[in-house]
């Protein structure tokens, strides 16, 4: 494994793209270097000297820029952690541990579909950003349209999107899953072998995309979130229930897993 | 930052410091304060240790934290059989703490013999095994299977979990039962034997002379403050396991009266632990009649916060003229 | 803010949640959720109190606090004789968290009858009167001197103070003593006797359940955990009395479980207490199992959180379509 | 006693006069009317969900302004509480109660002297504000001459200003103390009965300027300063010893008190 980086890193920008939605551009060389899609980010929310909230906070790289030297996250304002990171400006700097966990792996030669829900995008568009199979799909879903995060980046990617909002205001009116379905269906049983799924985004909807391609059996890869401490491995409370009822410890053996290990009846 | 550097790192700021100082000081303050700290017959080249639990087996923090320029590793807590731990959510935060109830999930001595011990024996990190039973027996037969095996240099004891007891109350908590599994490992093994204190009792003092009458090398103190959270959204406390053990620096005030009460009651060494994020918290905890500090929730937070603990305590004792660590005790 | 200008407010808030509700939901809330508590013979009409020693007697908070409007005030620690507390400094502030050493100054129990009561008598607030002896038989002599006194509606004894102590034991953490002191208390009046228990205990059922059984109309818990805090460049402790007690957000998640455990353990009714500050941490505590909560060190913060915490849980309630507190309780 | 008030408070100004010392403009209507010199109010550093560090703050009232509606605080930033008050700027808000505290009290018919060391200047130039007696002197002192602070303003009032300076980088060469024992000792005998000496500063020097007064029986009032949780009178925790071994609370009773009331052995 690469080596992880504590740093103090820049601010470069942070911008509210949507209601409560920030992208916070950062520079950080070594993770920016370092970091695989998938991979994530310990941010502290306040200075050294401030112990309360005590814990950083968990982010998904959503984008890493080698050649700047930056990482983009993208991130949603939810609680006091991330209103604090949301009220820091350029300039400022914040503490910034990474690249962790273990990212996507990409099997050789099968054709990704990217499954995005919310803010489960924000991991794919560094995932899109690096794939060289241009036949791969993305599936992005939302509520509505101005819920899509982050279009006009996937679409820059070249790769095909695809869209649905649940009240139809952009792209399939319904949920991703029934897009995925609608691709998966049409494919041939020997064609499905050669598809792996990534898929990031709320709980239920990870779940349905685990049980679909599990019907189809086609590969699925998801990224899970649950609290954590350290991001490191050495608290272990970071686990979920795994499909043998042993755990897995999303920070170290995910957050990205295989579909099948996760036994989704306990998420 | 290997050894070296890190050796390196401290000699460099020392030099700086005593740039500052006049000809005299310098001859008497010789190679700056004195850090060697003894926990029966083991030597630790300083005073700052990592807490069990908070820091892995080592391989976790080698790239942020430079495990041989640290007075010890504490393992986490390790059982004879691996554990798998409590259900999900393990974790929740509190204000200025961390509320965890991971239920000692530890992959059992076996495989901490054969596939963890190793990675730190062959760096030369001076090891502490916490170690956990479900009875005095399996307290025993741990500390005989550890005893010998090459790399590991101390145990410490955790007779402060809340969730393991015998005949209803927790070892730690009842000074018959803390003598007795303080005495067991002590019999059965060669090494020093470091209690560790539950703060979850009314009267630390009869504990820690209880341990140090069965032949404890040292008491560490404090384990987690018995506490717990509640989602009002959700109707439903937030651990998996309803109660879990308060960590951080919410815990500090108490964490350092009990070792203040443990320091004033037994001859053999203290160890500080709760709440240590800084130098100045490692320094309270010295002046308190600690001998030497653990760091734990702190690591999560911050991988690198043992680092600047120890080089914040040698800078502080630089500064202010002391020579030893004997010396910032208050009182006898 | 007069006590009919709070009632308007509460009712205009209320008003406001209701108008987005069907008319059906309307009628089946009537005015909203039941919030008046009992413990023992008195009702009060909120269950929120302000906690001993953090409102003194009344008073200094009516600038900005409407103490009509409260639940009820526990006011400071008194003793037969006056006190004059512990030398200076009293009061340290640590992570989240404040000690405090004040050693239950207080103005004695004639003072408090003759210059005290009657400004809350007059304005008919509910008065609970914390007491605090150095003996069992100080402890009824004081419930008999307040007995019958106009404008006291109960009393709450205060077993947990760290400093008082019978034969070496506070009575705060000796079920035998715990007993004889509420059995005392409760023999001498005819007031509801609430029993204030410390949590520097291993095992706060035991206690509980000797006070319920010594005839305690309720608990409350929990008084402020034992610690210390260190002033380094100073090398002494900060406070003049070495430890103190800590209160304030640090210490919510280690009352919350004690709350938990007593509300599990005996029939009468639980009091929370500690580090509650706002109105989502009050309904922690209800849904923990107390039937009613004090606010205290928040109060030292910000005089007017009581009044805030109160509002908080009332549009909780609404929002979240509670008809009751003991809705609140999670499990049995 | 006049209300006391909570009230979040717009920042008007913030400037840093001297390194590490600030002077901060409130918009505080209901502080600025009631308040009177000495007393004190008590600020929070944080945002209202913060709770680290947990207590409000006490700072003399610096001066009020009742036409504009506003309050100056003058502080130096000691540790984590001042730091935090300091990085808030112009237009943001700070939660403060006030105004609390009993403050100087002017003996019909005598002549003020005003002995200020440091950051003991906070309460004095509200002081000098509204005295009517324009025989009243100023005494202030400081080790140089950059840290001698608001010169300017209390020269303003039209009121006698003598400087003392360690270094004698400015008026006279030496502590305050000696000013006014000079001062002092120039006075008849009965002409000292005439005479009020106000003073803050660190307490060495308040200490010296009591014993001076005693000697020469002069009154002397001294504002005193101790840490404090409630600044209410709710926790008795700002205990100081009286002459009379009983404690004196110095939010509710002071912070200004008759100097031969503190037991100045204990302080
Ligand atoms: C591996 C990983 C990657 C993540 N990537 C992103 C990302 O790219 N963008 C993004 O916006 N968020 C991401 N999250 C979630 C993010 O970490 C949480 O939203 C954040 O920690 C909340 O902090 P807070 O202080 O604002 O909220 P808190 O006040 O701590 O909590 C507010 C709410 O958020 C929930 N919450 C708290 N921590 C987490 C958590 N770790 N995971 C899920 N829910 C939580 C709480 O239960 C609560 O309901 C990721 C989480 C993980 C584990
Ligand atoms: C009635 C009164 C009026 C005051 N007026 C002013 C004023 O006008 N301008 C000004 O700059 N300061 C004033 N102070 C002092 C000011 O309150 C402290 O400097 C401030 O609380 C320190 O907060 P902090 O968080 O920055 O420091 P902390 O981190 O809390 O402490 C840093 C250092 O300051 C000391 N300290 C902490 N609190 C106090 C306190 N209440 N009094 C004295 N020392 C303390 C600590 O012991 C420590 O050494 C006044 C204090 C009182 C009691
Ligand atoms: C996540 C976690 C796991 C822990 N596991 C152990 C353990 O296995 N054995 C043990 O003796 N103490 C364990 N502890 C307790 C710590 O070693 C330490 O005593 C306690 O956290 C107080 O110190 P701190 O405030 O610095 O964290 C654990 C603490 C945490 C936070
Ligand atoms: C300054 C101070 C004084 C207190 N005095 C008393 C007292 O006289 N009697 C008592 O029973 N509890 C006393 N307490 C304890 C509180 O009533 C309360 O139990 C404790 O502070 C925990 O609640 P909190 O965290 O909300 O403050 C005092 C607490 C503080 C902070
Ligand atoms: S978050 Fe600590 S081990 Fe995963
Ligand atoms: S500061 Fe609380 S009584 Fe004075």
């Amino acid at each position: 494994m690469p080596g992880r980086f504590d740093i103090s890193s820049r601010i470069v920008s942070q911008k509210e793209i949507a209601p409560d939605t920030f992208l916070l551009r950062l520079y950080a060389p070594e993770i920016a270097e370092n970091a695989v899609p998938g991979q994530f980010v310990m941010v502290r929310p306040g200075l050294e000297e401030e112990r309360d909230p005590l814990l950083r906070r968990p982010f998904s790289v959503h984008r890493a820029d080698p050649d700047a030297q930056q990482i983009e996250i993208l991130y949603r304002v939810v609680g006091r952690g991330t209103r604090m990171i949301a009220r820091k400006q350029a300039g400022s700097h914040l503490q910034v541990l990474g690249p962790l966990g273990r990212g996507f792996s990409l099997p050789k030669g099968k054709i990704p579909i990217l499954v995005g829900g919310g803010l489960g995008t924000a991991p794919l568009l560094f995932l899109a950003d690096v794939l060289e199979e241009k036949r791969a799909v993305v599936v992005l879903g939302a509520v509505t349209r101005s819920q899509l995060l982050r279009l006009q980046d996937f679409s820059s990617t070249g790769l095909e999107v695809l869209v649905a909002t649940e009240d139809g205001s952009l792209g399939n009116r319904g949920l991703v899953t029934e897009v995925l379905d609608r691709l998966l269906g049409r494919l041939e049983k020997d064609a499905r072998k050669n598809v792996v799924v990534f898929s990031c985004g709320p709980m239920p909807m990870m779940r349905a995309v685990a049980g679909l391609c599990g019907n189809y059996s086609v590969e699925c890869q998801v990224s899970l979130e649950t609290a954590m401490a350290c991001g490191l491995g050495l608290c272990l409370g970071c686990a979920v229930c795994s499909d043998t009822g042993a755990f897995l410890h999303v920070c170290r053996q995910g957050p990205v897993f295989p579909a099948g290990q996760v036994d989704w009846s306990k998420i | 930052m290997s050894a070296g550097k890190a050796r390196f790192f401290l000699q460099a700021k020392w030099t700086g410091a005593r740039s500052k100082m006049s000809r005299q000081q310098q001859t008497f303050l010789g190679n700056g304060p004195e850090m060697k700290v003894s926990i029966g017959k083991l030597e630790l080249k300083n005073p700052v240790m990592l807490a069990s639990g908070t820091c892995g087996y080592g391989p976790e923090l080698a790239d942020v934290l430079d495990l041989t320029n640290i007075g010890a590793i504490v393992v986490k807590g390790i059982s004879m059989e691996p554990r798998a731990g409590n259900p999900p959510p393990r974790i929740a935060e509190t204000p200025c703490g961390l509320l965890n109830a991971i239920g000692l999930e530890n992959v059992g001595v076996e495989a901490f013999i054969s596939s963890k011990l190793p990675w730190l024996h062959e760096r030369n990190i001076t090891t502490i095994v916490n170690i956990l039973g479900n009875s005095v027996g399996e307290y025993q037969a741990l500390a005989a299977r550890l005893n010998k095996c090459p790399g590991i240099h101390a145990l410490e004891v955790n007779i402060s979990c809340p969730n393991v007891k015998e005949g209803g109350v927790a070892f730690g908590t009842d000074p018959e039962q803390a003598a007795k599994v303080a005495g067991a490992v002590v019999q059965a093994c060669d090494l020093p034997v470091i209690v560790k204190l539950s703060p979850n009792v009314s009267d630390i003092c009869s504990i820690a002379r209880a341990v140090e009458d069965a032949g404890a090398s040292a008491v560490s103190l404090i384990n987690t403050i018995l506490g717990m959270a509640i989602d009002i959204q959700k109707k439903t406390p937030v651990l998996g396991n309803v109660f879990g053990g308060l960590s951080g620096p919410a815990i500090k005030p108490v964490a350092l009266r009990m070792v203040w009460q443990a320091a004033r009651c037994v001859d053999i060494p203290v160890i500080g632990v709760g709440g240590i994020t800084s130098a100045s918290d490692a320094l309270e905890f010295f002046m308190a009649g600690a001998c030497a500090v653990q760091v734990g929730t702190a690591t999560l937070v911050d991988p690198g916060a043992a680092g600047r603990v120890l080089q914040g305590i040698v800078d502080f004792m630089q500064e202010n003229h002391y020579q030893s660590l004997k010396e910032l005790r208050i009182g006898p």
